[in-house]
């Protein structure tokens, strides 16, 4: 990165220069680690769904295809665009913070979306907690599906990722609470439904009693699903993901379908990221430096509510 | 000459390269059961002309007539259709496909459900190969022939097209005597039944034996039409070249000294069998300084293989006997090792294993000398280009600029820059397998001078070639190969032709002169 | 490009005799060594050897269906002197056209299936005709199919995976497709493996029978040598890649109804892992030799590699290192083939 | 593989005069092509256009600088006819040995980005050897050395981004190393660009002056021909893979630098940028024909048009399309320099 500019003396960057009132036009950079993740696509989408209700705004998209790189260029030919606010779901949090600070510095307020930056040139996150995700599913286990104890394996996501290690730690301090339970093994599924099938195919192999699948996404848990009713096994354990997309192919679906016993929901944070652009461009007000966003539990219960709740107009 | 039932008439055929021009207003013509023989130099356009007449060169000025019709082909299926068959001089064959695959690619025949029928193509295919002489399993992939036997299956597939016209370019380079005798006779048969054949070749004595007519191109220019019986090698060849020639063979320099190779029993037993191959089974001979050693032997007598194995590039594998050089015992490692140490080598295959063919004659001269014209590992551009330049000049190269492509050049002249780029190693002993294929006649001359001039200052040279006339014209001491061993060696002062061929055949072997008056 | 150094051999489908059975066999090598490393490394329960159950090879060959059927199409490419880059990006266009077609668009099981395949034959015979016309490398001609064929998948699929359920309803796919990811023969053998061996069954005697597998191994061995014989070139060309894509469809039709949905993400590296078999298999990249039975060969032997990896439950590193040597290993092995 | 309709040529670096000239025009004639439509398409903003903004330049140059130097030792690669997958992992591997020798090691500078070098150089002098003494076609090496230098780089990091933070204490890399990611000449040009401005220019003068390059593009013209002549083929073949993966290494440093980390899955599919920017520069994927003056071109082409798509905002799946058809398109106008 640029280490020539490190003036962020300007609080202007707060919203404060950045806000023209309800009169202006503003254009919104969003730039997106990986629309090949459901998630991510999903997120567009609200915010897309979401900066429709704004007339003042008018949302570019950016897709870094996973790449570092790739997302730091985006972020600097939103610079060069001069751009009005960015909105970033950063693929990692290292490599983009120096383009992220530059963006923040030259006075474009920033939200940062689901993974964190490092340092604080930025004006605001807004993300879930993967950690607290990973823990209710494990308490959820623990408590309601195996009180009395019993097996489980895990479908990890892609070895390295942030969220794969945080989803992990999280589940173990979750089940600890009851100490019957056990890990028999894990895989990496590489966040993939075909992955987490290849690998369910092995591990039911391997494992004559499985209770429980717990897959750090809702395609792996689903892939898992699919391993096990091909060998007619899929009644005798169940099955719970993470995500909870309210879309078609998504584990909400699933869950409502009774493929999935549970989900828990990664909010997106499309709606509030646009709620709180609007407050810093339209309504010239601040906003909170983090906003985490609590996961939802979805079970058979409330999954159809809660589907037709996410997508309103169908 | 009857020009009655001319079967093709060319007229005012005419065809550019660039700059070039391979032919010029040439017109040509070819009779129902005639032998018309087309003659010049390597680059003369004699090619060019055939690839116009059966299709493969489409864009060309002029016309041409197949019975008084005029044709214009779209590609060589055309041709095909027409009744023109070629054999082209640089065998195009699939290397992974079958003798019989390879000689009906394109008209495979059919069962009743349209499937290929393979067994009738191999019977097929044996009927056809026996025809011309040739004893080969047509299961066999192409890929592992020999290139003698790579030519006689192109040959085979030329004629079992049924063509009326049969284009013949360079059949016989890679044959030896016997093989072009059986060639011969079928030319014949085809001639009795009435096909037209054009037949091109360096070898003069071929000319005489088989053609009725020849004509010759000069530049790309017709300068003469004539009866090969009527006239002399001498008047044949003043016509090619436009100008006199004269000697064609040195003669043998008897002036040699001191032994440079002695080859003791030599014999190599792969570890992998690759079938086909003549490993050396006890082969000893010996070159002096100062001497061409010829080697003589039908195809497949291991000549190319003994080469090789000097030359370090034979397959792997226990050998026995010994190599010496200048008196040391040597095991060739490899090209590298073998250039170090003097010896050098002109592969049979240019194409293959000579020349980076897109690439400027330029690199390809200097290949194997370019780093001795610079230091610290940069190119001296200006030494490199002078050394290049004397060496095309010595071997009198017929080329444009020395950036051009080494594969626009004339196969003859093709031949020539590999042969330069050994002669710029500057070594002691240069093993040349069959140098002359597809050379010109005058050009032949000037490596016969060179190597003569070469042989003058040192230099000791093992030939393997498959013309006779060449070896016994070239050589001082001719080694003849059957079956991987050393069976004769003459002095070509007191032995002729007919000598190397029996000694080559084995005993028994009835040998029939061959050669009239030319 | 051309590793020169590929030693002639033999080719297996139109050479005969002993030479071309030993190489068939030789093809086969690898796969049994790594069979039976398979064997002697498997877990085992109850004295029972897992990786041997007919559940397990059930599965293994099931795993390796899709990219077999690609690999099958590949193999036909690579025996021309090309290459198809774009065949993980068709099979997810065609996942996702297969998904589209029947839960959103509500066609019936044939229409889709068929226009999906269409799609796929299309597309393929597009790029052959970009390389063989216009004479551009197959390999960028087909990096930049890969790119289209996913851009495409991406729009027509609004970036969604489009989940496949049962049913007569207007947002559920026709029954019928769902039978092509059940198992048949006593629940013993999956349709796709099913597919996968009908599909290399006729491709391998194919290349033995017809007279157009001559014209293929003439392109790729000595394009000049087919043209000059009245080969038609272009047209072989052209063939070749649209039944490449052709095949890449049907893997994604494939893969659609194991998944029960269809993604534009599906098939993404598929092209590498095509290659690697069909490489494995004994197939020069140069051209001209080659089979499919040796492609067949390498699938399965990078089937039963994941396969005993993950029934160890190696570490996903560790694995990777295991699979990179194993591939050199094979295809080292290839080189021990007797050559001419 | 040979796509055996590539037509003849002169080449580049070894012909002179007119027609290389020519050629050498020609292959940058689709970069001019791009760069003025980019002129023409860029949007503008008080009146000034935005692509050609100093900044921007400097922007689109840096961004191309790490695929950049991979594709001039992938150009080596590609002209004596190999083909090398595996510098994207070995990109990720380097970023990941300087993240880790400097950070968790507490490496100096010097010793780390010679060692990180030296792993590069050596993991592709191996591969060189397994292609050129066993006789494995690349493209399956390198296939294989792709998820070795994954799965090592994994290991090394386990499986997590290895952060820089710069200064002197035992956590932290040192600032002599961030100088690598800065700008020089007034703020202007960023230290990568430089260093892919002297690979590049280094690569060039080498292969115009150099002896050994004859031997390379002999190698790749006709293997046999070369090793005929006394050209030590392994020897060139071992080399040059040896200095494409040490400068994919190199490209990881700067990767590194400038992203602050060094992770296992840093340069996925970079590969495949670089040999589309190989060869949209003309170089024959055959071997024997090419020049990296082409190469250059090649990825400053895909840099603009990356740019440009960018800037307009294109969506991204039709960015998708749009480099598919203008790869095909550069390709395509490659096939009109002039012929022999
Ligand atoms: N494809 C080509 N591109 C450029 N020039 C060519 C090409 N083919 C032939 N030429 C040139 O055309 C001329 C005639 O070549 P041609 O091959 O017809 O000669 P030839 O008489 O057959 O010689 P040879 O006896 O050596 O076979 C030569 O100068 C040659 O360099
Ligand atoms: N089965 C084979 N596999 C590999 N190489 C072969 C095979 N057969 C022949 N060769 C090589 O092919 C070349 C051509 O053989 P060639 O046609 O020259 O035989 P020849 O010259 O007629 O006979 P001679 O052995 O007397 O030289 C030689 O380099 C030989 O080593
Ligand atoms: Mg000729
Ligand atoms: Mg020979």
């Amino acid at each position: 990165g640029t280490t020539s500019e490190r003036t962020s003396d300007q609080p202007s960057a707060q919203g404060a220069k950045a806000c023209k009132g309800a009169d202006g036009k503003y254009v919104i950079g969003m730039s997106q680690a990986n629309v090949a993740e459901p998630y991510r696509q999903r997120m567009d989408d609200d915010i897309k769904a979401a900066a429709a209700e704004v007339p003042q705004f008018e949302v570019k998209f950016a897709d870094a295809a996973q790449d570092n790189a790739k997302q730091v260029a985006d972020v600097e030919n939103y610079i060069t665009q001069q751009i009005d606010l960015l909105i970033i779901s950063p693929n990692e949090a290292k490599p983009l913070t120096a383009v992220v600070k530059k963006a923040y510095d030259k006075g474009i307020p920033v939200l940062v979306l689901d993974r964190k930056v490092e340092g604080d040139a930025y004006t605001g996150f807004i993300g879930g907690d993967n950690v607290q995700i990973g823990t209710e599913a494990g308490k959820y286990v623990a408590e309601k599906v195996l009180p009395n104890g019993g097996t489980v394996v895990e479908l990890k996501g892609l070895a390295g990722a942030t969220p794969q290690a945080e989803r992990n730690q999280g589940f173990a301090t979750g089940i600890a609470a009851n100490p019957k339970i056990k890990i028999i093994a894990t895989a990496s599924g590489d966040w993939l439904r075909e992955k987490g099938q290849a690998q369910m195919d092995a591990l039911l192999k391997a494992n004559p009693k499985i209770d429980v699948v717990y897959a750090h996404n809702d395609p792996m848990a689903e892939g898992a699903y699919l391993a096990a009713k091909a060998v007619g096994r899929e009644k005798e354990m169940k099955f719970i993901g993470i995500d909870a997309l309210p879309i078609p192919s998504g584990g909400i679906k699933a869950v409502e379908q009774g493929r999935l016993t549970a989900t828990f929901t990664y909010p997106t944070n499309g709606k509030e990221a646009i709620a709180a652009a609007k407050k810093l461009l339209v309504d010239c007000t601040t906003i909170d430096k983090t906003q985490t966003l609590p996961t939802r539990l979805i079970d058979k219960a409330n999954a159809a509510a809660i589907y037709a709740e996410e997508n309103p107009t169908g | 000459m009857a020009e009655v039932a001319a079967l093709v008439r060319m007229a005012r055929i005419g065809k550019r390269y660039g700059g070039v021009r391979a032919c010029r207003e040439v017109d040509f013509s070819l009779g129902a059961g005639e032998v018309h023989a087309l003659l010049g130099e390597n680059g003369a356009g004699k090619s060019t002309l055939m690839k116009i007449l059966s299709g493969d060169v489409t864009d060309y000025d002029g016309e041409i007539r197949i019975n008084d019709e005029p044709v214009s082909f779209g590609g060589p299926t055309d041709a095909q259709a027409a009744g023109i068959a070629m054999i082209h001089q640089e065998l195009d064959l699939v290397p992974g496909l079958s003798v019989a695959d390879n000689i009906f690619l394109g008209r495979e025949l059919r069962t009743p459900w349209r499937t290929v029928d393979r067994r009738r193509m191999d019977r097929e295919a044996r009927a056809l190969l026996e025809r011309s002489g040739v004893r080969l399993d047509p299961r066999r992939p192409v890929g592992e022939l020999r290139v003698g036997e790579q030519q006689l299956v192109t040959i085979a597939k030329a004629i079992s097209l049924d063509a009326r016209v049969l284009i013949m370019d360079e059949p016989t380079s890679a044959l030896t005597t016997s093989e072009v005798e059986r060639l011969f006779v079928v030319i014949r048969e085809l001639r009795r039944a009435g096909v037209g054949i054009v037949y091109i070749s360096h070898r003069m004595e071929e000319i005489a034996q088989v053609a009725d007519r020849a004509t010759v191109l000069r530049n790309g220019e017709v300068v003469t039409s004539f009866d090969p019986r009527k006239l002399s090698t001498a008047e044949v060849v003043e016509a090619m070249v436009g100008r006199p020639v004269q000697t064609m063979f040195t003669t043998p320099d008897a002036a040699t000294g001191d032994e440079l190779l002695r080859v003791e029993d030599l014999a190599l037993t792969p570890r992998r069998h690759r079938p086909g191959r003549r490993d050396p089974a006890g082969i000893s001979l010996t070159v002096r300084a100062g001497e061409i050693v010829g080697l003589a032997g039908l195809l497949g007598a291991g000549r190319t293989e003994l080469l090789e194995t000097l030359y370090g590039v034979a397959p792997g594998g226990p050998r026995s006997g010994r190599i010496l050089l200048q008196g040391k015992e040597i095991r060739p490692r490899g090209p590298r090792d073998a250039l170090a140490r003097g010896i050098g080598f002109v592969p049979e295959d240019r194409r293959a294993s000579g020349l980076v063919l897109f690439h400027s004659i330029l690199a390809n001269t200097v290949l194997s000398s370019v780093p001795q014209y610079g230091r610290f590992g940069v190119v001296g551009r200006r030494r490199e280009r002078a050394a290049s330049v004397r060496m095309a000049d010595r071997l009198r190269l017929k080329f444009g600029r020395l950036q051009d492509e080494v594969g626009t050049l004339s196969g003859g002249n093709q031949q020539k820059v590999v042969f330069g780029r050994m002669l710029l190693t500057a070594p002691k002993l240069l093993l040349l397998d069959e140098p002359t294929r597809g050379v010109d006649i005058g050009a032949k001359a000037e490596i016969y001078r060179l190597l003569g001039e070469l042989a003058g200052q040192g230099l000791g040279v093992l030939l393997a070639s498959s013309e006779l006339p060449e070896l016994v014209g070239v050589c001082d001491r001719v080694v003849v190969l059957r079956d991987g061993r050393d069976v004769a060696s003459f002095s070509t002062a007191d032995s002729g032709e007919g000598d190397l061929l029996a000694a080559a055949m084995g005993e028994g072997a009835v040998f029939e002169q061959v050669g009239g008056p030319l | 490009m051309t590793d020169v150094q590929d030693k002639p051999a033999a080719i297996a489908e139109t050479g005969g005799g002993v030479v071309a059975t030993l190489f068939r066999f030789q093809s086969v090598f690898g796969l049994l060594a790594v069979f039976v490393a398979a064997i002697i490394f498997s877990p085992r329960r109850d004295g029972q050897i897992l990786f041997v159950s007919a559940d397990n090879l059930a599965n293994v060959v099931r795993a390796v269906s899709e990219i077999g059927i690609i690999a099958v199409g590949m193999t036909f490419v690579i025996l021309i002197g090309g290459i198809d880059l774009s065949v993980g990006a068709v099979l997810g266009l065609a996942a996702v056209g297969s998904a589209v077609l029947m839960v959103e668009s509500d066609w019936g099981f044939l229409p889709s299936v068929v226009v999906v395949l269409l799609i796929g034959l299309v597309f393929g015979a597009l790029q052959g005709m970009a390389t063989s016309m216009i004479g551009i490398q197959s390999f960028i001609v087909t990096l930049a199919g890969l790119q289209i064929a996913r851009g495409l998948a991406r729009i027509w699929s609004d970036g969604q995976g489009v989940a496949i359920a049962y049913g007569d309803g207007p947002d559920e796919a026709p029954e019928s497709f769902a039978i092509l990811g059940e198992r048949t023969f006593g629940g013993l053998v999956p349709i796709p493996v099913l597919i996968f061996a009908v599909v290399a069954i006729a491709a391998v005697v194919f290349l033995r029978v017809s007279a157009f597998s001559r014209h293929l191994y003439a392109v790729g061995g000595n394009e000049k040598a087919a043209r000059l014989s009245g080969v038609p070139v272009t047209r072989v060309k052209i063939a070749v890649f649209a039944v490449c894509g052709l095949l890449a469809a049907l893997a994604g039709i494939v893969h659609a109804v194991q998944l029960n949905q269809g993604s534009p993400n599906d098939g993404i590296g598929y092209e590498l892992d095509a290659i690697a078999a069909v490489v494995i298999g004994g197939t020069s990249l140069a051209g001209g030799r080659g089979s499919v039975a040796g492609t067949v060969a390498g699938a399965l032997l990078l089937g039963v590699l994941n396969n005993i990896l993950a029934l160890n439950n190696i570490d996903s590193n560790i694995q990777l290192l295991i699979k990179g040597l194993v591939i050199v290993a094979a295809a080292a092995l290839q080189r021990l083939r007797p050559t001419s």
